[in-house]
């Protein structure tokens, strides 16, 4: 079972949880992104992200169904959220749920740095006195 | 033909909006489709890098583009 | 800041989350033990889990200290719950905060690994036909 | 000297109960205790490994016991 969502509203974190666990799993492990107050030092206002929706959720999914494959795992959560987002606030959640915890601890990894890669969402960086697209410039 | 490419993050900016139309010529591939890109908005070579997707796949340079495809300008992305 | 609870009422993974969240921090990394339907293919009826509960807390706060100094996270918490548990409840919940997540990930791994192979907390599978404690027989 | 031994999980089992007083000589060490416990108790033999804990703390082999210690039986664990 794989679950995808990007969505602009905030992401909750337990309904990620129920939506892999199962009677069949013995673990489950759930990397959740937050905003952080700071980057490289300077005071983050607020971020913002930006998908090309329709390719993002593709995307999501085949990463989802790579992670299917390469590891003995159960269910499968990933869920987006774009827009304004606060410090503090969840971008991303990615919950595995596996008999074994080996399997969950390799596929979420494996899912989050893939999306970080290969998923067509932007994050601007709002500071105090301008704002960044995180990654563009060399 | 005339092709509509749309544009997300730092591209939207660089175009200043949120897509644009530009002509090629038939069986014209990616490749010409970015220098064409290039040669108007030459801030894009200012990318640490840039794909470009069609019908919501990443597409290769010598992807041949066709009358309806969706073409986007896809640039380094920062999700997660 | 590390928080360590051994406890027979329920975990309240939620509430492990909000304790390692800050807004210093880029990414969380949580895993969750369930109880599992089966084991081997035999259908199991209940967990029993007892623990030697100075030490266990002792032991759960040493590995939490470790990974402290092993990688730059910034907040743990590690929950156990003894007692009687049903299938699909939760044994054991860890959360570790950093503010990159690979810190994170491992931090996370390291601590069920270890805790699972140092405190002193034993297991008592119930089958329908009779009951064994795991692990105590080659 | 008489001590308590706390024992859990399968080791109360085959104690019979959660903690038995034992007399060792003075002086003795972890292995002294473990010799004892198994001439007493010969099913602690057939456990895959056990540890002795003193004072809420795993012991060597060569650690000397003292008259107050807590002292605790460690078999297999197998939390989380």
């Amino acid at each position: 079972m794989i679950d995808i969502l990007l969505s602009t509203e905030p992401l909750d974190v337990s309904y990620c949880i129920s939506l892999v666990q199962s009677p069949e799993c013995g673990g489950i492990d759930v990397f959740i992104g937050t905003v952080r107050s700071q980057t490289k030092g300077k005071q983050v206002v607020r971020l913002e992200f930006e998908a090309y929706e329709r390719m993002a959720v593709k995307e999501m999914r085949k990463i989802a169904d790579q992670a299917m494959s390469n590891w003995p795992v159960h269910k499968i959560a990933v869920h987006h959220r774009t827009g304004v987002l606060q410090i503090g606030e969840v971008p991303v959640v990615i919950a595995v749920s596996a008999a074994h915890r080996d399997a969950a601890f390799d596929a979420c990894r494996y899912i989050i740095d893939t999306l970080k890669q290969t998923v067509p969402i932007w994050k601007k960086e709002v500071f105090e006195d301008g704002e960044v697209w995180v990654a563009a410039h060399p | 033909m005339e092709i509509t490419v749309l544009a997300f993050g730092i591209a939207k900016d660089i175009f200043g909006r949120e897509s644009i139309q530009i002509e090629i010529d038939e069986g014209r591939d990616v490749t010409t489709l970015k220098a064409s890109l290039e040669q108007h908005y030459p801030k894009l070579k200012e990318l640490a890098s840039y794909m470009v997707a069609v019908n919501d796949e990443y597409a290769h340079a010598s992807t041949v583009l066709q009358t309806g495809d969706e073409i986007a300008i896809i640039p380094p992305v920062s999700g997660g």
